[in-house]
């Protein structure tokens, strides 16, 4: 991580972890909470696109294994699985979603462009029709409920702000995960991969099996997103995975731009203010089209997204330029 | 063995539905290389309004013209307002046509409400014909169906190989600029694109409304139909788009006979499969990215 | 520049950037009757003026007439049916459509003068492949299709940009041959090579261009038998590319 | 309580963070704050919509005004998906802070809503339209009544009349593959096998399937009838496919496929409705004063509505209705957890347009239930005349509970009589 990084993500753990003293529970659990768990699953998409430039959408689906597999792993409502010990549970969770990721990799190895968002897409449409077809394992259409956090101790985790918590070490995991792994050789074999995959064959790496092992590492983080969005909905169903779920993943990442990883948690702010309040600010029927609207807008004006859209302001801002110069320079120093 | 002859022919009669509503798309994709999400909102307004149009008039043709004429002029209003802005950019095209889609969607439901609609059938297509051989009656506006496909994907072929405007087409797909400087309104001819692209959608919701019904959901339902087709098929070619519809159309159906429980799954399977062995699709060029 | 020749086409001070490179700048000239020629090395701006005469290229300063119109601020598609007809670098024939269909789509009217046809006459080699898609001729076969549709817009001025490049001589030959011709049938010509010899060939003077800037004109005759003057403009010599 | 507390201490931060997005009406303590849950998006808007019309006409009714405090509605959408539901019912309470939920709207979101309900003590919960039969039957919260009944209920009757009187003695069954058709499946089956009747096949049609064409030939020819329980364009294409196929087996409807949210669609298919008989709390052609009343209010107020309040209008409505006259019983008072309120709510009787109303122990109504046939009303327009009436019909059919609940969670397979 460079220097610049340490001090947004230490500036955002403060903010995140001083949040609650000045905002209401409902915001602390139905947007900041929301925000970080989008905001995780988002980021997989995200980095995905960014480091090896391949869109994919079936990172909902892989957070959505994760999900299930907790849930099979935990006391549910459908009494489905077996009850396994917290760590087995979320260890195996994670490693599901991994593997899930691999196979997913393995699958769209070859694609590029729109054919790797179509393969992804229909990968995840197939895995969400059969968990709705089947009642033996996914309890078909209405899923897996009654599934709560855990308890640590004497700390419940399933208490709002427990979960927030929670929510917020994950995020920054997730975050340090990626910005370290963007540093690392693999990083710049999957930049390299990106930029030109003959290029990265020359130097030795198979791109293909490097495409495999990125989105192996991208389904940690959705596995991880996964977990968190099934505790705290309490349930896992097909409707949580299926495709609109997809398609505002995908538009949390593009609106957040896929500049830095930070991008998909900003994103995901604005897309859950809007979801929580566009029926506030709109006669209730129309508030998709207020929410299409602002999707339109954000896209027409910054097509960097959001994140693309601060770089501008901040270029704009001498005194916000002097500022990201110094901490630019700190890094060249580096 | 005969309801596996009549579920074929039905899922050939599916697909010829489904080749209608995904010819405009890949027609659109093929020349100007935009992913057009908002293809499914031009389907449902096309259908919307042959309904409105068919119910004041009382004829079914001025209802189908009137409906593949809106959506026509509604892709015209698609490439004139965004996507001739940002030529360069085709993923930012492609967010703005899911934008888009959300808010028609969300119009159209304010408008026509949350009703399901269907069309009156011409009468002479009503009622049913008996199979030869087969004994069992059959819905003569499948027959008209697949006829329909035909003609479509006959058309479309003679108008891009042999007319003025497909060669021009097929100009400005090769390089732009080149017919810019050769005297050729480009701009003029890419919207005539989506007004064809358009149309063929219009066109498509007035088959549905007539063969099925439509209802709010009908736009993302044919779109990603169209999307699955045009995949498996390969993006921008009239050839694939019809084996794509064929597979898909079949596999629909055989699964929803034989297999009711996991044969939804079927399609997504096929498509799985085929752009894991072929990642550019059956027919597809490869330099799409 | 003769005085009775009223030029066709007239730029004057022409500058143009890319980004914050000034690729021309201050370049005037005039085409009227007679061919005109711009040789100089690669990068210098030749295909830059080219596009930016077609309207492909904004300018950022001065003007350019056609037929004493300015014409500015017409779109390409404007300027090829007022007269002028753009033969790029690389040919740039349409690699889905054959070479018939290259020039059917060129078809006008009646009132027409260059008639597929009249191409045909003038290049047989094409009838012959009329069925063969631009991506299966070659080279030669392909500067003779960018040339036939250029002039099926009845130019007034055919811009040419390195329309011998990568051809067999026999095929240059005939070329220049062509060219010639359309000289004396009244099309003006403007040559941008960096073919001395063609150039001298088809053009009395020729102007030479360094760096964004026409820097001399100079009698062909006399550029042909001086290799100190080309080294020293050019760094080329006859033997050219 | 302490969740109250927190919310109100922090509300003044909220209010300069979310100045213009938060919902704070002045002198709190004088209102009394519902919330609406109901699916305003997608193929269930039409249904969602009309369940909102019938919140509006209750709190219309009672002039806005209850035990001397104004009414406050909140709408939250959601998608018909669970935890859509159960993220508006956060919404709607944690940022809203309402003390009442009517809604939602389908199967599987009033299971979730039921769930969330039990951690959520400070709420009262009143079904809007789902009717899922396991959402009260089997682990039931304390918080979560449903006046309504469930879609077992609804069909109570049928079974009986299609093989007693229209002589049925074989049918076979085509439903969309969730949990509702599910449960009105078993409410239609558990007479009609008891009378003898057979159901040899079961078409389970995947949700988002449009195309029934293949289904309409895998249907034996040895059946006498069909039993379709399809809503929307589902019923549409199907009986429009069928009888192109030149299909002409009678067709027995489940509650939404004769619901005035099918009747009032638009196309020629309407006229393969007419003679269907179904089971339904809301008949469009009921004598009754109370309904035609209703009926004459609901057209006033929204003339745009469907020509008959359909069954989402009706118990929105109810369900309103009801929390409205616990309101009125207790003056108002929700203290202690609702406590007084919940009681009152769970010994209410009241008249509604269908009957009168009470609540099972399980806080599940018992209803009269209408058993209906489409009629053609002239001008193109269908309505449904009753037959007859079915009163008190119980979430057991009438069966003894223990014995109810030995036949298991209604499932693909169960019941059964092949």
């Amino acid at each position: 991580m460079s220097r610049a990084d340490i001090i947004l993500l230490a500036s955002v753990a403060l903010l995140l972890f001083l949040l609650p003293a000045i905002s209401s529970e409902f915001f602390i659990s139905q947007i900041a909470t929301r925000v970080l768990i989008l905001g995780i699953i988002a980021l997989s998409l995200a980095f995905l696109a960014q480091e090896i430039g391949i869109i994919s959408l079936a990172q909902v689906m892989i957070a959505g294994i994760a999900g299930y597999a907790i849930a099979l792993m935990s006391q549910n409502s459908a009494g489905l699985g077996v009850e396994m010990p917290l760590v087995v549970a979320v260890v195996g969770a994670i490693l599901a979603a991994g593997l899930a990721g691999i196979l997913m990799g393995i699958v769209a190895q070859r694609s590029t462009g729109i054919y790797a968002i179509m393969i992804t897409l229909a990968t995840s449409v197939a895995f969400t029709l059969f968990a709705r077809q089947n009642y033996q394992i996914f309890n078909g259409f209405d899923g897996l409920a009654g599934i709560t956090a855990p308890t640590l101790g004497s700390i419940q985790l399933s208490e709002t702000y427990h979960f927030y918590f929670l929510c917020v070490i994950g995020s920054l995991a997730v975050l340090m995960f990626t910005l370290y792994l963007r540093k690392t050789p693999l990083g710049l074999a999957f930049q390299a991969l990106r930029d030109d995959r003959q290029r990265l064959a020359a130097l030795g790496f198979r791109p293909q099996r490097t495409v495999v092992v990125a989105f192996g590492l991208v389904g940690l983080i959705a596995g991880v997103g996964g977990i968190l969005l099934t505790w705290f909905n309490t349930r896992i169903a097909p409707t949580s995975i299926g495709l609109d779920v997809t398609l505002d993943v995908l538009i949390v990442a593009i609106i957040g731009g896929i500049g830095h990883p930070i991008g998909a948690f900003i994103g995901a702010l604005v897309f859950v203010l809007l979801e929580t309040f566009a029926s506030d600010l709109i006669d209730r029927d129309r508030f998709n089209t207020l929410i299409g609207a602002v999707f339109l807008i954000v896209i027409l004006l910054s097509p960097g997204g959001l994140i693309g859209f601060g770089r501008r302001v901040v270029e704009r801002i001498p005194m916000l330029q002097t500022i990201v110069d110094f901490i630019t320079r700190t890094k060249r120093e580096e | 063995m005969t309801l596996f002859f009549v579920v074929t022919l039905n899922g050939l009669s599916l697909a010829a539905l489904y080749f209608i509503a995904a010819s405009g798309f890949s027609l659109v994709f093929g020349v100007m290389r935009v992913v057009n999400m908002a293809h499914g909102s031009l389907i449902l307004l096309g259908a919307y309004v042959a309904f409105d149009i068919a119910e004041w008039s009382g004829s079914w043709v001025l209802g189908a013209l009137a409906g593949s004429l809106a959506a026509a002029l509604a892709g015209v209003l698609l490439q004139v307002l965004f996507f001739n802005r940002m030529a360069g950019s085709k993923d930012q095209q492609t967010l703005v046509s899911i934008a888009v889609s959300i808010i028609a969607a969300d119009l159209m439901l304010a408008h026509w409400g949350g009703l399901t609609y269907q069309l009156n059938l011409p009468s002479l297509l009503e009622g049913s014909i008996g199979l030869p051989l087969l004994g069992v009656n059959y819905a003569k506006i499948r027959i008209v169906l697949i006829v329909a496909a035909i003609a479509v994907g006959v058309g479309l072929w003679l108008l891009i190989a042999k007319t003025n405007l497909g060669r021009l087409i097929r100009a400005g797909v090769d390089d732009q600029e080149m017919l810019h400087a050769l005297g050729f309104n480009v701009k003029g001819l890419f919207i005539a694109v989506f007004a064809l692209g358009g149309a063929l959608a219009g066109f498509a919701g007035v088959v549905a409304a007539t063969a099925l019904s439509v209802a709010p959901g009908t736009d993302v339902q044919f779109l990603l139909a169209a999307l699955i087709v045009v995949i498996v098929g390969g993006m921008g070619s009239i050839g694939g788009a019809a084996i794509g519809a064929i597979l898909v159309g079949l596999s629909e159906q055989y699964g929803l006979v034989y297999a009711p429980t996991y044969g939804i799954v079927f399609t997504f399977i096929i498509m799985i499969g085929v752009l894991g062995l072929r990642p550019q699709g059956l027919f597809g060029r490869g330099d799409v990215g | 520049m003769d005085a009775q020749d009223s030029p066709v086409l007239s730029a004057s001070n022409v500058d143009l950037h890319y980004g914050s490179v000034h690729i021309l700048q201050g370049i005037s000239i005039d085409i009227g009757a007679l061919p005109r020629a711009i040789i100089g090395r690669n990068g210098m701006g030749k295909t830059s003026l080219c596009r930016a005469i077609m309207g492909l290229l904004p300018l950022s300063g001065g003007n350019i007439n056609l037929n004493g119109v300015a014409i500015d601020h017409r779109a390409p598609d404007w300027r090829a049916r007022h007269g002028l007809a753009y033969v790029p670098q690389g040919r740039r024939v349409f690699p889905t459509l054959t070479v018939d269909e290259h020039f059917r789509i060129m078809q006008r009217g009646k009132n027409q003068q260059w008639t597929r046809e009249r191409i045909y006459d003038i290049f047989p080699r094409l009838a012959e492949r009329r069925s063969n898609f631009g991506n299966r001729l070659s080279g030669g076969e392909q500067q003779m299709l960018a040339i036939g549709r250029a002039l099926m817009m009845d130019p007034r001025l055919l811009i040419l940009d390195e329309p011998t490049e990568g051809l067999a001589p026999v095929i240059v030959d005939h070329v220049v041959e062509i060219l010639q011709q359309l000289s004396t049938e009244g099309i003006a010509i403007l040559l941008v090579e960096q073919n001395l010899s063609v150039a001298a060939e088809l053009a009395d003077e020729l102007s030479i261009m360094v760096n964004g800037q026409i820097i001399d004109h100079i009698p062909s005759s006399q550029l042909l038998h001086d290799e100190t003057m080309q080294r020293r403009y050019l760094g080329i010599s006859l033997d050219g590319h | 309580m302490r969740l109250k507390l927190k919310s109100s201490m922090r509300s003044v931060a909220t209010g300069i963070a979310l100045a213009t997005m938060s919902v704070m009406p002045p002198g709190a303590a004088d209102v009394v704050k519902i919330g609406g849950i109901s699916v305003l998006e997608g193929a269930f808007a039409g249904p969602g919509g009309d369940g909102i019309r019938g919140i509006e006409l209750a709190i219309k009714e009672f002039g806005g005004m209850i035990a001397g405090k104004k009414i406050v509605l909140s709408i939250m959408s959601s998608s018909g998906a669970p935890d859509t539901a159960v993220n508006a019912a956060r919404k709607l309470i944690e940022q809203d802070g309402v003390d009442i939920i009517v809604g939602p709207l389908s199967g599987s979101e009033g299971i979730a809503i039921r769930d969330f309900s039990k951690s959520n003590q400070g709420v009262t919960f009143i079904n809007g339209s789902s009717a899922a039969q396991d959402a009260t039957l089997r682990n039931g919260s304390e918080n979560f009544f449903r006046f309504g009944g469930d879609g077992a209920q609804w069909l109570a009757g049928l079974g009986t009349y299609a093989y007693d009187t229209l002589g049925y003695k074989k049918v076979a069954v085509i439903a969309e593959d969730y949990s509702f058709p599910y449960t009105q499946i078993l409410g239609f089956m558990i007479e009609y096998c008891r009378a003898g009747g057979r159901v040899p096949n079961k078409f389970w049609v995947p949700i988002g399937n449009k195309d029934y064409s293949s289904i309409v030939y895998a249907i034996p020819q040895d059946v006498d009838a069909l039993f379709v329980v399809l809503g929307g364009s589902d019923a549409v294409n199907f009986l429009t496919q069928y009888s192109r196929a030149g299909g002409d087996k009678p067709i027995i409807g489940g509650t939404i496929t004769i619901d005035s949210t099918i009747l009032d669609a638009k196309g020629p298919f309407k006229k393969l409705l007419i003679g269907t008989p179904s089971g339904t709390p809301t008949a469009s052609e009921n004598d009754s004063p109370e309904w035609q009343g209703f009926v004459a209010q609901y057209r006033k107020e929204f003339p745009d509505g469907f020509s008959s309040p359909s069954i989402f209008a009706h118990h929105y409505y109810m369900s309103t209705k009801a929390a409205l006259l616990g309101l009125e019983k207790v003056k108002g008072d929700l203290s202690n957890n609702h406590a007084a309120y919940r009681k009152a709510l769970s010994n209410l009787e009241f008249d509604t347009p269908t009957g009168r109303m009470k609540l099972d122990k399980n806080r599940n109504g018992i209803v009269d239930v209408l058993l209906t046939q489409v009629v053609d009303l002239g001008n193109g327009k269908l309505g449904n005349r009753v037959i007859s009436v079915t009163k008190n019909v119980s979430q057991t059919m009438g069966e003894p509970e223990a014995e109810f609940l030995a036949m298991g969670p209604v499932s693909r397979d169960n019941p059964s009589c092949p």
